[in-house]
């Protein structure tokens, strides 16, 4: 046992740069495969509801606006999401990805959720994962944009 | 002359809210005792009706330092009712996270028990460090707490070659940081003076109040759930258990930091010899009927899920109990003829996860039928009520 | 010590006590003895066996009965004691005196489905709230979690 | 003129305004150096490089609600944190800084007011002990006694460690201790286990960590101040601030050799030296982690109160013999 045996590493460090960062002035930067917050390419979505049934958060919801045109519309409920990305492993057809943000933080609830109408997608699910679950990540793009134009 | 203290439901050396009182006379401790139940969440209700694959992101949260060991637990006993078994390489990622999430969770524990002794600058280089293995497990599995790499059959993310050096050359780091930060803290004799004896817990004691993990370790009981009943690929992985004798709050911190050391060893032996393969396999959505238990070595001990399935995708039953609910007994025993001074110590000593053993009942507006929306000024008449009420009784048990 | 070897050894103790025994998988032992029996069996698996890690205690609601698991860890593996006490007269005799450390358990037992257990040294309530009402038991299967009607707080904008 | 100096003295320099300025730019200093010694950044975004952090917290708390608790003393409660800020007050009108004719007397300086200062600074102890029990809380009441018992602790050490120079120099005058170890500036080196002591005690008279006792958060929630809360909790903390500046000022009085050298040489000493002695409390504050009661009293009897003794009568020798 050595008495003030901490003090030379306090000095040490007294001329080194911080360990921490400035934080709303400077960010870090997130990993490429973040998970960040779950949105929709509503192009390619066949309206299978997979993401809708395995989502833990009951965060996803789907409803029928115009049946004869096939038009739905999709809710993701931000304020419930517990961002896990089951969404995106369950989707046949990499409609639903993730973005990096994670300042999502908002006044009210309701400015979470997030929308999409759209006409269902005829596409071919990915025929090398057919189960939803089993699947290997589906990969993120690094830097995802967010769909403006399709939003209502 | 004794009075009461209260220690929570918030108090500042508890993160989360548990409510111990204490009878103390002077600075000495004469009585402990424990109420759960501030912050339950139901979730043993709750898993009964849902899928086992949303079931997963259920037990994750039901801690956020250990989400990985419930969730772990839980899918190995899934895997067992299902009927499938995830492929090597599957495996080894798991139990790497799952080794990865006891460094950081002994480093937590360490910073914690700094703090707790008020020794500030430990907790502040400890977390420091941490950082490092938090952004490793955020480059594998894309968020820093609540890791989602386990599903049913496998895990859902591989890492890449590149990712798997940085990991091995961050681990140099990790050791030699851990080494060096232990030699200077078990040389700082006020903090030393703090650890050393408090919190006794004989051998017999850890055995009779059937504590776990690193509390019964110290006590010099060699329970290691990776040892005793090996899941997973535990069986060919070669690592000690490490047990002290000292019995006291010191002896917790050795067995933490032995357990770093043997957990760095772990990690890189999963690296190196990391099989090439697929992840994970397809795994049905519906369970034969069946139970099944499953054990785990969280990294404050062990923690077991029983699991029964009716036929459905849904499990029948799930009951979790996680380590420190094994603890309590033995902490009320510690904490006898302490020091006032000690409780945030001993407390902290079996690296208490509240929110861990308190998960089972439903918090619903039902409660005792009263509506869930209170008026403001219903609810300062309530609180003036019972602030009547409280001092009423103070006064009977504080003669000042 | 292998699965086998322990099974013919817990027979040998128990004797008839041991109604049935069974070992679905590796490292797993499943055995039943009846309620009226279970603290002196227990008592001699302590005693003669050495089973005295007592894991946790699961109850299981299966209609008429509670199932109830003892589970207990041993190096190599996990021996479950399961013993069924009738729902209409729920009494359960303690095990405190043979495992002090089952006494957080037994305590959330009586709590979560309404369980008398008999001769328990502390018997107050555990995890639920003091205010809640006698007679719900939550994880009874005639229980049902009605979930409330959710309210965002605050308008559309 | 005289009149008007008096108040000058009182309320601008040395008194309330330059007192707050610096006791808040200490706090500051204390701040920063502890962060940076942890590999944090410390107060960053008030004033250039957080140097207004104190004040803003000063004054928010100015700001904050003011409750006092039903079972309270209430006029006690009420009144002790005013009556603490006085006393530090007053205790730093001592400091021989302000005055630059040692030879001439005055208010703040005489024969013996070195006992004045140091009895100045044993009142804040007591009046945390009284705040403490003032507020009738269980924690606040277990706070107000640890407060006492480390009291009995560090105080003999304390008054031993300071005497001795006051004996070696021959004058219970702070002016006259510290022109005559300017005057033989070797000496100083035999006061060196003294300093060490007081600054030590000084530690623990601030009540900071290893001797943050009274108020450890993670074991008695605030301590003596867990019921006190806006403008009583600023008093009380520009009371700690004050304490320190006052008491490293003391210290470096008598054991670094005082302020010589007129207004502006004089006045650079005074911030340097004092800045000195802080710097060593962040230190010893970062490097230890926070003992038990027990520990601190049988560590304050064990060792401080025997070195002191020790050193008290090596003085004594050296003054007799050599001297």
């Amino acid at each position: 046992m050595r008495i003030a045996g901490f003090v030379p590493e306090l000095l040490r460090h007294l001329f080194k740069k911080p360990a921490t960062v400035d934080y709303p002035f400077r960010k870090l930067e997130v990993p490429k495969d973040f998970r960040g917050t779950p949105f929709l390419h509503p192009e390619t979505c066949i309206v299978c509801r997979a993401c809708e049934r395995d989502c833990p958060a009951e965060a996803i919801e789907i409803v029928e606006v115009n049946a004869a045109e096939k038009r739905f519309k999709m809710t993701i409920h931000n304020d419930r999401c517990v961002h896990c990305a089951q969404c995106v492993d369950s989707c046949p057809t990499d409609a639903m990805e993730m973005d990096d943000k994670f300042e999502i933080s908002a006044f009210s609830r309701w400015d979470l959720k997030e929308e999409w109408e759209y006409v269902r997608a005829v596409v071919k699910p990915k025929p090398a994962a057919p189960a939803p679950q089993a699947a290997p990540a589906a990969p993120v793009s690094p830097s995802p944009v967010k769909p403006s134009e399709s939003e209502t | 002359m004794k009075f009461q203290i209260p220690i929570g439901p918030q108090h500042p050396a508890l993160k989360e809210p548990i409510s111990l009182r204490m009878t103390v006379e002077g600075e000495v401790i004469r009585d402990a005792d424990l109420r759960l139940g501030y912050n339950h969440r139901g979730i043993e209700k709750l898993a009964e009706e849902r899928t086992y694959l949303q079931n997963i992101y259920l037990t994750e949260r039901i801690c956020g330092i250990c989400s990985h060991s419930h969730t772990t637990c839980f899918v190995q006993g899934v895997e067992a009712l299902l009927e499938v078994v995830a492929p090597r390489r599957g495996q080894f990622l798991r139990y790497l996270v799952a080794e990865l999430e006891r460094v950081h969770s002994h480093l937590l524990w360490l910073g914690v028990a700094g703090h707790e002794a008020g020794f500030d600058s430990f907790f502040m280089y400890t977390w420091r460090d941490r950082e490092v293995v938090m952004d490793i497990l955020e480059m594998i599995s894309g968020n820093r707490v609540h890791y989602a790499i386990n599903t049913l059959g496998g895990v859902r993310r591989d890492i890449d070659e590149a990712l798997r050096t940085k990991i091995l050359d961050s681990l140099g780091i990790l050791r030699a940081r851990t080494d060096y930060y232990f030699k200077l803290g078990a040389n700082e004799p006020s903090f030393v003076g703090r650890l050393a004896g408090v919190g006794r817990l004989s051998k017999e004691d850890a055995l009779a109040l059937c504590a776990v993990g690193p509390t019964a370790r110290a006590s010099g009981v060699a329970h290691d759930v990776r040892r005793d009943d090996p899941y997973g690929i535990y069986g060919e992985i070669p690592f000690e258990v490490c047990t002290a004798d000292s019995c006291d709050v010191l002896g917790r911190t050795v067995v933490r930091i032995k357990e770093l050391g043997q957990s760095y060893n772990i990690i890189e032996y999963l690296l190196r010899n990391l099989p090439d393969g697929p992840v994970a396999v397809k795994a049905p959505r519906r369970a034969k009927p069946g139970e099944v238990v499953s054990r785990y070595e969280a990294p404050r001990g062990e923690n077991i899920h029983y699991i029964k399935a009716n036929g459905s995708d849904k499990p029948e039953r799930l009951k979790v109990r996680a380590p420190t609910l094994a603890n309590y007994a033995a902490t009320l025993a510690m904490l006898k003829n302490g020091f006032i001074a000690d409780i945030p110590l001993i407390f902290a000593a079996i690296d208490p996860c509240i929110c861990c053993a308190e998960r089972t009942v439903e918090l619903i507006d039902g409660r005792s039928g009263r509506p869930s929306q209170v008026r403001w000024s219903e609810l300062r008449r309530m609180a003036a009520r019972r602030a009547g009420r409280v001092s009423k009784k103070r006064n009977m048990e504080w003669p000042l | 010590m292998n699965d086998l070897e322990r099974i013919e050894r817990i027979k040998a103790v128990l004797g008839e006590r041991a109604a049935e025994i069974t070992n679905p998988s590796p490292q797993r032992i499943f055995l039943t003895v009846p309620a009226r029996t279970l603290v002196p069996a227990l008592e001699q698996l302590k005693t003669e066996l050495g089973y005295r890690h007592l894991s946790t205690i699961s109850g299981v609601d299966l209609g008429d009965v509670f199932e109830i698991l003892y589970h207990f860890g041993y190096d190599g593996g996990n021996l479950n004691i399961r013993t069924q006490i009738p729902k209409a007269d729920p009494r359960l005799p303690s095990i405190c005196a043979v495992i002090p450390g089952a006494v957080l358990y037994e305590r959330e037992l009586q709590d979560m489905f309404g369980i008398i257990v008999e001769a328990i040294p502390d018997g107050r309530r555990l995890v639920l709230p003091d205010d809640w009402p006698d007679g719900n038991y939550p994880l009874r299967k005639d229980w049902k979690h009605v979930r409330a009607a959710e309210k965002i707080p605050g308008g559309k904008s | 003129m005289a009149a008007l100096k008096t108040l000058l003295y009182v309320f601008v320099y040395p008194g309330l305004v330059f007192m707050f300025v610096y006791s808040t730019f200490c706090e500051w200093f204390d701040r920063k150096v502890y962060a940076r010694l942890q590999n944090r950044m410390g107060p960053t975004h008030t004033g250039r490089w957080g140097l207004l952090q104190p004040v803003a917290d000063f004054f928010k708390l100015m700001a904050k609600e003011d409750i006092v608790p039903e079972k309270a003393d209430k006029t006690m409660f009420t009144l002790l944190p005013i009556f603490g800020l006085a006393v530090v007050a007053t205790a730093m009108l001592l400091l021989p800084v302000w005055h630059f004719n040692p030879a001439a007397g005055g208010f703040n300086s005489f024969s013996g007011d070195i006992i004045v200062l140091l009895y100045l600074l044993s009142l804040p102890t007591i009046i945390f002990f009284l705040a403490a029990w003032s507020s009738t809380n269980v924690f606040s009441t277990v706070g107000g006694t640890r407060v006492l018992t480390m009291f009995f602790g560090y105080e003999v050490p304390l008054f031993l460690a300071v005497l001795s120079p006051a004996l070696l120099a021959g004058s219970w005058r702070l002016a006259e201790i510290a022109r005559f170890f300017q005057a033989k500036p070797v000496l100083l080196l035999v006061n060196l286990p003294g300093f060490i002591i007081a600054v030590i005690c000084v530690q623990a008279k601030l009540e900071r960590t290893p001797f943050d006792i009274p108020h450890a958060e993670t074991e008695i929630v605030g301590g003596t101040f867990t019921e006190f809360s806006g403008k009583k909790l600023a008093f009380f903390r520009l009371m700690t601030d004050v304490e320190m500046v006052v008491s490293s000022g003391l210290l470096a009085t008598v054991f670094l050799g005082g302020f010589p050298g007129g207004l502006v040489l004089g006045f650079l000493r005074f911030i340097v030296k004092t800045l000195f002695v802080i710097f060593l409390l962040s230190l010893l504050r970062a490097a230890t982690s926070r003992i038990r009661v027990d520990q601190v009293v049988s560590f304050a009897w064990g060792y401080l109160a025997p070195l002191a003794v020790v050193q008290l009568f090596f003085v004594i020798l050296l003054k007799g013999f050599v001297l």
